[in-house]
């Protein structure tokens, strides 16, 4: 079976959707020479009428997509940076979510906002390495962080074949991530679905991005000690809410590693929601970035302020023994 | 070309009494968000609507109401919306201030000063490249020209010539701000800076509203790119009806006099024999009954339907209580 | 004692600290004529160099004060409706609040972001209702909301002296709350300080804004029933977790009544880390608006997504049985 | 002017040689963030901050180093920051692409392409109301002026004709982006709609720069206000040193081979003897040795620190693990 990189996921996605449905274009920025790799071959394939090369006008083209939405478009943007999504956060959150609601169901705004992208970048600075999907959720904006160039693939699909905006969250550290595919396999995947990538009787982990690799290690690691659940809701909204209460059924343990910041990010919705509805025997615990977390530029100072497997295999033990 | 000056004296009057008759519905407490009433200003949109064709595209603003009546919108689901009525063109969901209305082509009135004109161009470009000779108008007042996300419209409409007509209605206040005070430059300048055609009109005859409006139109329409009207108008009311309680003293009864000079009602009325405005007159008052009846006679919404029309496959937020 | 309303409070502590330090000035939109009233009198009393109109421009004016407090001076920004901090969001969470890291120490930024007018606008619309107050904690950005004049004076003044940018919201529905003050005690307050309205030994509702007073009536109504402990944070971030930890020590039950959206809100972070960190003899409670809350333009559906006292009864009859 | 020819000379040789031997500490793995090279670039940063005293302010850009050096920063330290040490001019939180250096009134370099013109404004607002006579210079590139915010920043300057210089380096690329494809209109127009007098200027020829620089600085010194010069440059490096990995073929070798015939270093070095040059090609080679051996061997930061410098009040972030 091939072997499918996340980065080639991504490609392939937008690709399968573009050829499937004439409606589907791309914009962003370095376009023309798919800087990001994620539209590679894409001018030559489906031509400039597709593939928009944009000025460095982030808020206004992310209008643009929205207007050519309203009028029968689904359009795809892609960012390049993190913090981009908050220079947009307006036109996305207030705008273009809206306008389906303030129309009275009249439109629909099928816009894909891909990130291929998120989180820290080594040295690259304070405004380049934040993780905003959790102020995304919490806006009531689509969101989706997938782990595995399958997941990615699937869900890049769907969020492309919505009728609603959806932001679309691929961590830098999984881009070169590689997985056995038969593409005949390779399908739409549906919002709001966890997928269960271990299961496990004593304490449910649940872990979202590149960091389910990281609690996937340390449910090995840690094999002899404990039957660890690893789940990841692959959603951040909608959250895959009775999934995780399916496992906590069962466990009645849980740990949460988010890369979010600590404060009022999907770390901290994970545990009040299961504590407020769920099955807990014993406090739950997260793991997170600090709060409001900051990175400068010097990689050992940054590399403090995220989630470490060190930490997880930490809260496990805690969590088990409470 | 009296039938066209009755016509257009028909739609201004028409306009006039439907805003005069929203503020009594704001006393009254029918209209819970208030107006932005447009008086003084009826001639601009209906001059520039008076141009296009049923299935152009017009993106209003929050003083729109004329700008939907001229377009054609049913005045009563108009109302119906201003009044929160299910009947309201969406359902109660946009309100007086950001409605929308497909059914005459309006796709909206963002909230957000100034972002309509990138969304302007999105809907413009994709009329433009599904081929249609369709013509986009964005309306925006002179508070916007200051928004840069208004710049970096007209700079993606004038790159790719898109088919555009800019309007904005310099009604000479952003609330209590003077234009002269907020503006450095002029507002044709901002046009003419990216190559737009631009040009300063006078607001209040709707016959010479009608001509300005009517070349840029076409100019759109033939792929001649976008233009920039700027409309020289005022408002005779506040800026919202909350004036009416806030005794705001930012301008001089005698400044209002003067405008009250050159009233579009009046200068397209001098254009009309008495007998047909007097029948105008008359029929208009029986139309507006029957608008403010069936407005103030349609049902409330139900609040258990508040997550109607958020998500397009029907997502349900979950509630504020578990 | 003479009563202070909230608004005057505002009013009051701008003043104070516009005449103790001649660094202090405010900027905003429609300051001319203090259209908000928290700076009423204030460009007789401090002139047009330091009460500043501005354009419709807030991401300019927000990165202009930036500037200006890099070069020594105290700007407060008033912003009239709560979107406009989602429009200025990455100017205030990516730059603002990034720069004294970035710089290594050498400069800070004490700008505030006064929003007096947080909250639902019955009939405003989606896009001028959300409560954006649990975002700029998850991004690290120093928030108040405080509930009484007294403590709105304490924190503003606070704000304002604080070297950090922070962002200070007063609930549109607290505006016109009035306190009996003695002039002489209004003082400034610590950020991150909590503020136990009531004490009580059985349960422990944290409310903020101007959902304490529903939190003190109901612990008024059920006090046959319970003794109901009403702990306000009074700031979203820094949070006052020594403080809520003593009142869960004593009481072990927590209801949050916190009127932002219910995803990754300040509610579901209060409920995380207690559930994390303190002790709790049952499952915890929060009543929010719902997730990614989106009010309409009806105030009989948008009135169906705030939190009501209702709510609040049944869930600490639930928290207290279970 | 044999005397300020030859001192122009040494400052352009300076950098260029900063920036080669600064590829190479990228190559070595002592910058972690890579750099986006101003060679080719150099005359316009020389020859504007030789008109400025060291009070004047600079804002930078991302591609700042020449700013930074040529406006007195001691290159040891801004090395040292490049390659994210504790003696960098930021202590290692700014790096290379962000940096600051208040002692020699470099405020900032945001990483936010175009936000520094309204940043720009608001310093020297604020050094004008104090009544010096201070000048603000904010350099951007091509790729800002799409950027609404920078002309919300235009419009600031021009309406209180604030003390700022505008220096637009037009090197023709924004990353792969050709200016031709992204700006409609001309860049000068756009100061000139905001009535901000602008020219073109050849940046190749320091002594060119210098002069256009005088003559702005003088305006601004002297209370004429804010002016734009757009500065015709290019880049003979990639946009960043990933370019050295990812052959982007977005400009023919003719084309850079064609601006390389127009050297800054070469024009400058015509105007100063050989023997003289010989000297200062000697002494920049000695002095950059010992700028990389202290930045090469200063102390990396100790992880522990992570938390220095967020906040003016010390407060300590809650850490990612409870
Ligand atoms: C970006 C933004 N800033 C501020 C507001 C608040 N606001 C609503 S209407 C208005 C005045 C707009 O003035 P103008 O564009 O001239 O239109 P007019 O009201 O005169 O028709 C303002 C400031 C807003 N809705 N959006
Ligand atoms: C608002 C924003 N958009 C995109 C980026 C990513 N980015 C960083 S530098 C750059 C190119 C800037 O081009 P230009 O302004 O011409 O400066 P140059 O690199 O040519 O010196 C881009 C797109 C950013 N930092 N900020
Ligand atoms: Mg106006
Ligand atoms: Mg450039």
């Amino acid at each position: 079976m091939p072997k499918l990189s996340y980065l080639k996921a991504l490609n392939r996605a937008l690709g399968d959707e573009m050829d499937r449905d004439p409606s589907v274009f791309v914009l962003g920025e370095d376009m023309n020479f798919a800087l990001t790799n994620v539209t590679a071959g894409f001018l030559e394939r489906f031509g400039p009428e597709r593939i928009l090369e944009m000025p460095l006008t982030e808020q206004g083209f992310t209008n643009f997509a929205t207007g050519a939405a309203m009028a029968g478009r689904r359009p795809v943007i892609e960012f390049q940076i993190p913090f981009l999504l908050l220079l947009v956060f307006e036109q996305i959150t207030n705008q273009a979510n809206k306008f389906r609601l303030m129309s009275g169901g009249q439109t629909s705004v099928p816009v894909t906002y891909l990130l291929p992208a998120a989180g820290w970048r080594a040295a690259w600075g304070a405004q380049h390495s934040d993780q905003p999907y959790s102020m995304f959720a919490h806006m009531g904006v689509k969101t989706v962080l997938p782990a595995t160039p399958r997941d990615a693939y699937g869900l890049l699909a769907t969020a492309i074949r919505d009728d609603d905006p959806v932001v679309f969250f691929g961590p830098i550290a999984s881009l070169g991530v590689r997985e056995d595919v038969d593409y005949a396999d390779l399908r739409p995947i549906p919002l709001g679905v966890g997928r269960v990538h271990r299961v496990g009787e004593d304490v449910t982990v649940v872990a979202l991005g590149h960091l389910v690799a990281d609690a996937l290690a340390v449910a090995e690691e840690l094999a002899g000690e404990a039957s660890i659940e690893v789940f990841d809701p692959r959603s951040v909204y909608p959250f895959d809410w009775d999934g995780l209460a399916r496992s906590l059924e069962r466990t009645g343990r849980l740990v949460v590693m988010d890369d979010s910041n600590r404060s009022c990010g999907l770390g901290g919705e994970i545990l009040a929601t299961a504590a407020e509805e769920m099955r807990l025997v014993s406090p739950p615990k997260r793991i997170t970035r600090p709060d409001g977390a900051m990175v400068g530029a010097a990689p050992e100072l940054d590399a403090a302020l995220q989630p470490t497997r060190e930490q997880l295999v930490a809260a496990v033990r805690k969590v088990l023994k409470s | 070309m009296t039938e066209l000056s009755s016509s257009l004296y028909h739609k201004i009057r028409f306009i006039r009494r439907f805003e005069e008759r929203s503020v009594d519905l704001v006393a009254a407490g029918e209209i819970a968000s208030g107006v932005h009433p447009c008086i003084g200003q009826e001639a601009v949109g209906v001059g520039v609507c008076s141009t296009l064709t049923h299935d152009d595209v017009v993106l209003s603003s929050h003083r729109g109401h004329g700008h939907l009546l001229a377009k054609g919108c049913d005045p009563a689901r108009v109302m119906a919306e201003m009044c929160g009525r299910v009947t309201g063109i969406d359902k109660g969901r946009g309100g007086s201030f950001h409605p929308s209305d497909f059914s005459a082509n309006v796709y909206n009135s963002t909230g957000t000063v100034g972002h309509g004109a990138a969304i302007a161009a999105g809907v413009a470009w994709a009329i433009q490249r599904s081929g249609s000779s369709r013509v986009v108008v964005s309306f925006f007042g002179d508070g916007a020209v200051t928004q840069g996300s208004l710049l970096e419209g007209f700079n993606l409409a004038a790159l790719w010539q898109l088919p555009v007509v800019y309007v904005c209605e310099n009604n000479k206040y952003a609330t209590t701000l003077p234009v002269r005070t907020a503006v450095a430059g002029t507002i044709t300048g901002r046009g003419a800076a990216f190559g737009i055609p631009s040009a300063t009109v006078d607001g209040q005859d709707v016959e010479v509203v009608r001509a300005a409006a009517a070349s840029a139109v076409a100019r759109a329409r033939t792929g001649g790119g976008p233009s920039l009207l700027e409309f020289d108008t005022y408002r005779y009311f506040g800026h919202h009806t909350f004036e009416l309680k806030t005794r705001l003293k930012y301008r001089s009864d005698a400044e209002i006099a003067s405008w009250q000079l050159r009233d579009p009602l009046d200068i397209q009325a001098a254009r009309v024999s008495s007998p047909v405005r007097a029948l105008i007159d008359a029929s208009v008052e029986v139309e507006l009954d029957s608008v403010v009846a069936f407005a103030v006679g349609s049902a409330r919404p139900d609040p258990v339907d508040a997550f109607e029309y958020m998500y397009s496959d029907g997502l349900r937020p979950r509630a504020g209580v578990a």
